[in-house]
C-alpha cells in the first residue's frame, strides 16, 4: 500500500451529473471504474484512499477490487505528484537500450530516486512496467506524451525544456 | 612323635600352604599379565608397582560381592563342593618334596611335609577326589551349563588318569619305589639322569594328561565359556567362585610341582650334591625346586594363550586311542628293558 | 585348463603334530618380547584420525547466531532416530525465520554415523573429534542445546567440515544421485 | 458423450469437462497450481500446459474444456480430443514455466513450513530442472501479516492468485488483491480491511506453496513428523470434515477434508483453532465420589458398584441427561441405562453465518443435536421444569464438556436429586454438581457415529488416545447398565452401533464401513 499514513478525508465528485453520464455509457457499473478514476484523479491530483472508498461505493465493488485496478495502471497515481511525471519504461527492451542510465541521470540531476517528486514540485521520476513501445526502446513518457530512441543528451534536452 | 617333632610339622605345614596360597595369587595375576604381553597388550598395570597388588584387589573384590545361592539348588552340595574340590588340591602337597634335607636343632629334616611311601598313589588318589566336587557342583547348581560342564569333566578325568597313571607307573618302575623322595634321590646324578630323558614319551603323555587333569586348555571343556557360561561354576558366586578360582589354581601348582618331582629330578640341581652342603645346599635345591616349577607354570599359561580348545570327540580320542595305547606300550618297553638289563 | 592339487600327504613328524605346537609356541614367546601397542589412556591421549566422528556440536555464526534453523533434517536422516528438535520462530530480526527452541541428541542411541551433518543445510551440525564423553548417569548423556553449543566454544577454532576425509563421502553420495 | 483420448486412454467425460478435471478425475497427474476445484479458472499459472491434436501451441488443460464434434470433424473417426500429457514439447514447457516459477522462489524449504506437502516443491522435484540459469539477485520482500492469523512470504509467493479468488468467491469479502504489475506484483490487502472473516484460515491451506501461512502453525513442526486422522469437527452442527494432524497425542492443526456433501474443501476458523480450547483443561483421569471435604479419587469397581447401588435404591425414580456434543452410541447407551426418560441441557448457540458460496457455519455449537434425538425419542427439552413434578432420585448426567455453563435453575434442581452421576472429561460447572464423577473421553479422543443437522451420518474417529483411566463415553453407561441387570456387556462400539440399528429403523445398516470417510444419509431423511 502506497497511501499509508495519508489522513482520511471524505471525497465527491464535483459533477454529480458527469459520472451519471459515465454509469449510463456502460452496461454495469463496474465498468465505469476507469473513467470514474480518470475523473477523480483530474479533480483530486491523485487516487486517495477517500477516492476509493467513494468509487467503490458508486460502482458496488469492495475497496480491494478497486485498489487492484489502481495499483494496476501506471497513469493512476496514488500520491500527490510534481508538475512533470517522467515515467522511465523498465521493462525488457529499454533496460538493454539504457534506460537505467536515464534513471541515473534523473537522479543525479534532480537528486530524486525513483518514486520521489523535488522539492520544487517539478519533476516526479517513476519507473514504470513495459510501456508499449519496445520497438523505438528506450522510452520515457512525460505526463502522457511518449519520447522514444532517447539519447543521453536528447533526454537532457527534454529535461531543460520542461519548466 | 615329640613336641618339637610336631612344631617342625606344624611349620612346614604352614610354609607348604601359604607358598601355595601365594603362588596361586600370583598365578592369576600372572594369567593375565603374560595373557595380555602375548596378545601386544599391558594387563593390569596400575594397581601397586606394575599391577602387583591387583590379585589382592581381585580377592577383596570376591569377597565383597554378593553372596547369590540360586532358588532351585540343592543346597546342602551346592555349599559342599568347592570346598571339595578344593581341600584335595591343597592336600596334594603334602608329600612333594621341595627340598633337600637339613638339620636344625640336631635332627635331619626332610623338607617335605609328609614322607608317605605311598606317595605317588596318595596324588593319584586325591586327584581322583577332586572330580567329585566337579561333578557334585554341576549337578546341585540345578542349570543345564553347570550339569553339561560337571559331566564332560567327570568323563575327561577318568579318561586322562588312566593315561597319567600308567605314565607313572614307568618312572616308579625305574625308581622301583612309590616314595617320592626316592624318586627324585633316583634322578640325582649326572646332567641326564633326569626322568625326562630317560623316560620321554612317558613325560609327554604325562605332561598332557595333567593339562587335562586340571582343565586347562586346550582341554577346559568343563568350563567352555563359549558354549557352556562357566560350565560348573556358572551358578557360583563371591567366595565360593573364589574357592573354585583358588582350587583350579592350586591343583596347577600342584601339578606342575608334581612334573618337576617325577620328571625334572625335584629339589635336584644339576651335577651338584646338595644333601653334602648342608643349609647352603637346602637353600639351593628349594630354588632350584621353585624355578623349575615357576617354569611349568608359565608353561601352563603359555599354552592356554597358544593352543585352541579341543573338540569333545578329539579329546576322547587322544586320550583312549593314543595316550592309552602308548602308555601300555611304554611300560612294556620300560619293564622288558629292566628285566633283560637285570637278567644279566 | 585345469589345475591339479594334490592333497597334501603329511609326514610322519606333521601328524606327530609336537612340531607344529612347539612353532605354536613360538609365535606367542615372540609376541611376548615384543613392543606393547597400548595407550595409557588417561595419562597417554588418543588422536582420533581425520574425519573421525565423535560428539555432536552446533555451529554458531561469528555474530554468535545459532545456524541451526530447526529443519528437521537431521533428524529424518537420523537412522537411530536420536535427535529431537522442537522449532519455533527465531528470537533474532534478520536472517533466518526458524530456531531450534529444543534439540536434544540421544548420545545412547546415536551410532556417531555422520548422516546429519550430511543432511544439514546449514552447516549447523557437525561431528567433533571429542571421544571421552562418557558419565555416570543415562540423563548425563542427552546432551540439549546449550550442551551442543558449549561443544562449539569447546571446539571452535577446529572447522571439521573441512577434514580431508569428511567431505569425500558426502560428495561421492550426492554427485550419484544428482 | 465426448470421447477424449488422453495418452493413449480413451475416457468418456461430459460435454464440458476440461481437460485437467477429465484427467484428475481418471488419475493421470497434470501439475497444476492455480486450478482448484472450488474456484473459478483463471489459467494464470501455465502449469497444465498439454498437447492438444490439431491446436497450433501447446494448451492450458485447465481452460481447455471437451466438447462435442460433429462426427465428419472427429479426429481417427472416433475421439473429439486427442490429448498428450507427456509429450517432448510438453515436458520442455512444464521445465521452462518452472524455471519461470522459480526464478525468484527462496529455495529455503529446511525453514518452510510447506515442505512437504507444496505443490512447487513436489513438481519441482518431477518435473524440473535441477537449475537455474538465473544468476541475478532474487527479488526480496520483508513478511507481512495479512490479517491477525495469516502472514504471507512474498518471496514465496507465484501469483496463482488462488486466495484472491477465494476471498472474492467463497468467503465473499474480497480483502485480498493483486497489488500492481508484472515484476512488482505481490498480493495485498488494504489496511483498514484485513483478512479476519471466518474463513481466512483456508486461503493458508489452499496456497500451493509456503507463501500464505497460518500463524497458529508457523514453525511449530515439520509435516512429515506428524500422523493424519481424517476426523469431524465437533464444534457445530455442519460437522465439517477434517484431518487431524497430530504427534504423540498432541493435536497440532486441523485441515479440512473433502466431502461434497458437507464442507466441499474448506472449514471455519471456530472448528479450526477450536482444539486449543482442550489444551490446558483441568482433565478428569480417574473416578471420583463427592464426599463431606470434597471429591476423593476412587477405583472403577467401587465407582460403578456405589452408581449400581443408588440405581437399584432410586426405584422407578432415575433419569438420564444426553448430550448433543457426545456420540449417538454414547446417547442411546443412556438412553437404555434409564429406561429412556431422558432429557437435555439448554441448547449453547451462536449466530448462524451463510456464505455467498453455501458454505454455513451453524448456529447449533453442538455437533449432534440431531443424532441424540434420533436415539433418545422422548427426549424432555425443558427437562428443568419437568422434572418439579416427577421424583426423580438418580440422574445420570451426559456432560456437554468444558464450554458448557449452568445456569441458576438447574444448579438448583440438581441439587435437589438425591444421586447425580456426571460423565465429564473436566472439571467443568456440572462436574461440580455430582456425588460422584466418571471420567469420559475429550473430543478427539471420541470414536463413535455422529449425525449432522442435514441428517448425515459420519465416522468419528479418535485422533489421539484417552488420557489416564478414562473409559469410552458409550462404555461407561453400558457397564452399570450390564451390571445393574445382571446381563452381558457389549464388547465394543460396532456392537452398540448394532444395538442401536435394532432399536431405530434410521441406523440399522450402519457400519463403519459403510460410513467410510464420507458418511452416509440417513435412510428418507436426508435432503439429498
Amino acid at each position: 500500500m502506497s497511501n499509508n499514513g495519508a489522513p482520511k478525508q471524505s471525497f465527491s465528485f464535483a459533477d454529480p451529473d458527469k459520472v451519471q453520464n459515465i454509469l449510463s455509457q456502460y452496461p454495469d457499473k463496474q465498468s465505469a471504474l476507469l473513467p470514474l478514476l480518470h475523473l477523480a484523479q483530474s479533480e483530486e491530483g491523485y487516487i486517495s484512499s477517500a477516492v476509493i472508498d467513494t468509487i467503490s461505493e458508486i460502482v458496488d465493488c469492495h475497496q480491494a477490487l478497486v485498489m487492484d485496478c489502481v495499483s494496476f495502471y501506471t497513469m493512476l497515481y496514488t500520491k500527490p505528484h510534481g508538475r512533470h511525471i517522467i515515467q522511465v519504461c523498465q521493462t525488457l527492451s529499454c533496460s538493454l537500450n539504457g534506460a537505467d542510465g536515464l534513471v541515473d541521470h534523473v537522479t543525479a540531476k534532480c537528486g530524486i530516486k525513483p518514486g520521489e517528486t523535488t522539492d520544487d514540485n517539478r519533476f516526479t521520476l517513476m519507473k514504470v512496467e513495459c510501456l508499449g513501445s519496445c520497438g523505438t526502446a528506450p522510452v520515457v513518457q512525460v505526463n502522457n506524451d511518449y519520447h522514444e530512441s532517447l539519447t543521453l543528451e536528447e533526454f537532457e534536452k527534454l529535461l531543460e525544456s520542461l519548466k | 612323635m615329640d613336641f618339637l617333632g610336631f612344631v617342625i610339622i606344624c611349620v612346614k605345614v604352614l610354609v607348604v600352604f601359604s607358598a601355595t596360597m601365594l603362588t596361586v595369587l600370583m598365578m592369576v595375576y600372572a594369567e593375565r599379565r603374560v595373557s595380555a604381553f602375548m596378545q601386544g597388550r599391558l594387563g593390569p598395570n596400575r594397581v601397586g608397582p606394575q599391577g602387583l597388588l591387583q590379585p589382592i584387589a581381585d580377592g577383596i573384590k570376591f569377597l565383597m560381592k554378593e553372596d547369590i545361592i540360586p532358588a532351585e539348588v540343592n543346597k546342602p552340595i551346592y555349599l559342599l563342593a568347592p570346598a571339595m574340590l578344593l581341600i584335595p588340591a591343597l592336600m596334594t602337597f603334602a608329600v612333594i618334596p621341595f627340598g633337600s634335607t637339613i638339620t636344625l636343632f640336631g635332627r635331619e629334616v626332610p623338607l617335605q611335609v609328609a614322607d608317605l611311601n605311598v606317595g605317588i598313589l596318595y596324588i593319584l588318589a586325591l586327584t581322583s577326589i577332586g572330580v567329585y566336587g566337579l561333578v557334585l557342583a554341576g549337578w546341585a547348581s540345578n542349570s543345564k551349563y553347570s550339569l553339561i560342564g560337571g559331566l564332560r569333566s567327570s568323563a575327561q578325568l577318568i579318561s586322562y588318569e588312566l593315561a597319567m597313571g600308567l605314565s607313572v607307573v614307568s618312572v616308579i618302575l625305574l625308581a622301583g619305589s612309590l616314595k617320592l623322595n626316592v624318586i627324585v634321590e633316583d634322578q640325582q646324578g649326572y646332567l641326564l639322569s633326569w626322568n625326562v630323558f630317560k623316560q620321554p614319551v612317558a613325560f609327554l603323555i604325562f605332561l598332557v594328561a595333567v593339562y587335562a587333569e586340571t582343565n586347562r586348555l586346550p582341554f577346559d571343556l568343563t568350563e567352555a565359556e563359549q558354549e557352556l557360561v562357566g560350565g560348573y561354576h556358572t551358578e557360583y558366586s563371591s567366595m565360593k567362585f573364589a574357592m573354585f578360582f583358588t582350587a583350579e589354581y592350586a591343583n596347577m601348582v600342584t601339578a606342575a610341582a608334581l612334573t618337576v618331582t617325577l620328571f625334572f629330578g625335584g629339589w635336584d640341581v644339576p651335577l651338584l650334591n646338595e644333601t653334602s652342603m648342608g643349609a647352603l645346599g637346602a637353600i639351593l635345591s628349594v630354588l632350584s625346586f621353585i624355578l623349575k616349577t615357576a617354569f611349568f607354570l608359565f608353561l601352563f599359561i603359555w599354552v592356554r594363550w597358544t593352543f585352541p580348545r579341543f573338540r569333545y570327540d578329539q579329546l576322547m580320542k587322544l586320550g583312549w586311542k593314543v595316550m592309552l595305547p602308548l602308555a601300555l606300550i611304554n611300560i612294556f618297553v620300560t619293564g622288558g628293558y629292566l628285566t633283560l638289563t637285570s637278567l644279566r | 585348463m585345469a589345475t591339479i592339487v594334490k592333497s597334501y600327504e603329511p609326514t610322519f613328524w606333521d601328524r606327530l603334530y609336537l612340531p607344529a605346537l612347539a612353532k605354536g609356541l613360538a609365535v606367542t614367546l615372540k609376541h611376548f618380547f615384543r613392543k606393547k601397542i597400548t595407550i595409557q589412556y588417561p595419562d597417554e591421549k588418543y588422536v582420533p584420525p581425520d574425519g573421525y566422528r565423535g560428539l555432536h556440536r552446533l555451529n554458531k555464526y561469528p555474530d554468535g547466531k545459532i545456524r541451526c534453523v530447526a529443519c528437521e533434517m537431521c533428524s529424518a536422516a537420523c537412522p537411530a532416530d536420536c535427535i529431537h528438535i522442537i522449532p519455533g520462530p527465531s528470537p533474532w530480526e534478520d536472517g533466518k525465520e526458524r530456531f531450534p527452541v529444543r534439540f536434544d541428541i540421544d548420545l545412547l542411541r546415536c551410532i556417531f554415523c555422520g548422516f546429519c551433518e550430511m543432511a544439514c543445510p546449514e552447516e549447523a551440525i557437525e561431528l567433533t573429534e571429542i571421544y571421552d564423553f562418557s558419565n555416570y548417569t543415562r540423563d548425563d548423556l542427552l546432551i540439549d542445546k546449550e550442551g551442543l553449543l558449549g561443544v562449539y566454544e569447546l571446539t571452535k577454532d577446529t572447522n571439521y567440515y573441512s577434514r580431508p576425509n569428511a567431505g569425500q563421502d558426502s560428495e561421492a553420495l550426492t554427485s550419484d544421485k544428482f | 458423450m465426448p470421447i477424449v483420448k488422453i495418452d493413449d486412454t480413451d475416457f468418456t467425460v461430459e460435454k464440458g469437462t476440461s481437460v485437467l478435471q477429465a484427467a484428475l478425475a481418471n488419475d493421470i497427474e497434470i501439475p497444476h497450481y492455480c486450478y482448484h476445484p472450488a474456484l473459478e479458472i483463471v489459467g494464470s499459472c501455465r502449469m497444465c500446459l498439454v498437447k492438444v491434436e490439431g491446436m497450433p501451441k501447446l494448451q492450458v488443460s485447465c481452460n481447455t474444456f471437451v466438447g462435442d464434434v460433429p462426427s465428419d470433424k472427429k479426429i481417427d473417426g472416433k475421439y473429439d480430443m486427442v490429448v498428450s500429457t507427456q509429450d517432448e514439447l510438453v515436458q520442455q514447457e512444464q521445465k521452462n514455466m518452472l524455471e519461470f516459477l522459480l526464478l525468484n522462489h527462496p529455495l529455503d524449504c529446511p525453514v518452510c513450513d510447506q515442505a512437504g506437502e507444496c505443490d512447487l516443491q513436489d513438481y519441482a522435484f518431477k518435473y524440473g530442472n535441477a537449475h537455474s540459469r538465473f544468476e541475478e539477485d532474487k527479488r526480496v520482500r520483508p513478511n507481512e501479516y495479512l490479517g491477525s492469523q495469516i502472514v504471507i512470504n512474498h518471496n514465496r509467493c507465484i501469483l496463482c492468485s488462488r486466495c484472491v479468488r477465494f476471498t472474492r468467491e467463497i468467503s465473499g469479502s474480497s480483502e485480498l488483491f493483486v497489488e500492481a504489475r508484472g515484476y512488482n506484483s505481490k498480493i495485498s490487502v488494504l489496511e483498514e480491511k484485513p483478512l479476519d472473516n471466518l474463513l481466512a484460515g483456508n486461503v493458508a491451506d489452499i496456497c500451493p506453496v509456503g507463501a500464505l501461512l497460518s500463524t497458529d502453525y508457523i514453525h511449530k513442526n515439520r509435516i512429515w513428523n506428524l500422523d493424519k486422522q481424517p476426523s469431524i469437527c465437533q464444534d457445530c452442527s455442519v460437522g465439517c470434515n477434517v484431518d487431524v494432524f497430530h504427534q504423540k497425542d498432541q493435536i497440532l492443526r486441523l485441515t479440512p477434508r473433502e466431502n461434497h456433501s458437507v464442507n466441499k474443501f474448506f472449514m471455519c476458523d471456530k472448528g479450526r483453532y477450536g482444539f486449543h480450547r482442550f489444551e490446558e483443561i483441568e482433565r478428569l483421569t480417574v473416578p471420583m465420589i463427592m464426599s463431606e471435604g470434597g471429591f476423593i479419587e476412587t477405583t472403577w469397581d467401587e465407582a460403578i458398584e456405589k452408581t449400581v447401588d443408588e440405581l437399584n435404591g432410586a426405584g422407578k425414580g432415575i433419569a438420564g441427561i444426553a448430550s448433543p456434543f457426545h456420540t449417538n452410541e454414547a446417547n442411546f447407551m443412556l438412553g437404555r441405562l434409564v429406561n429412556g426418560n431422558v432429557g437435555t441441557l439448554p441448547p449453547i448457540t451462536s449466530e448462524e453465518i451463510n456464505y455467498p458460496s453455501g458454505f454455513r457455519i451453524s448456529g447449533d455449537r453442538s455437533p449432534n443435536r440431531h443424532g441424540m434425538n434420533d436415539v433418545c425419542p422422548s427426549i424432555v427439552d425443558d427437562f428443568a421444569s419437568a422434572v418439579e413434578r416427577k421424583d426423580i432420585r438418580f440422574l445420570y448426567l451426559l456432560d456437554d464438556g468444558i464450554d458448557r455453563e449452568l445456569n441458576e435453575l438447574w444448579k438448583g434442581m440438581l441439587e435437589k436429586i438425591d444421586f447425580v452421576v456426571v460423565q465429564s472429561y473436566a472439571m467443568t460447572d456440572v462436574s461440580k454438581c455430582a456425588d460422584i464423577v466418571l471420567p469420559g473421553q475429550a473430543p478427539f479422543e471420541r470414536e463413535g457415529t455422529i449425525t449432522n443437522d442435514m441428517g448425515r451420518v459420519q465416522w468419528l474417529r479418535p485422533s489421539v488416545t484417552t488420557k489416564g483411566e478414562s473409559r469410552p463415553d458409550w462404555e461407561i453407561p453400558m457397564l452399570i447398565q450390564s451390571k445393574h441387570a445382571g446381563v452381558e456387556g457389549l464388547t465394543d462400539v460396532s456392537s452398540v452401533m448394532n444395538e442401536m440399528g435394532k432399536d431405530f429403523a434410521a441406523y440399522s445398516d450402519i457400519t463403519f464401513f459403510r460410513l467410510g470417510d464420507q458418511g452416509l444419509p440417513l435412510n428418507g431423511k436426508a435432503e439429498e
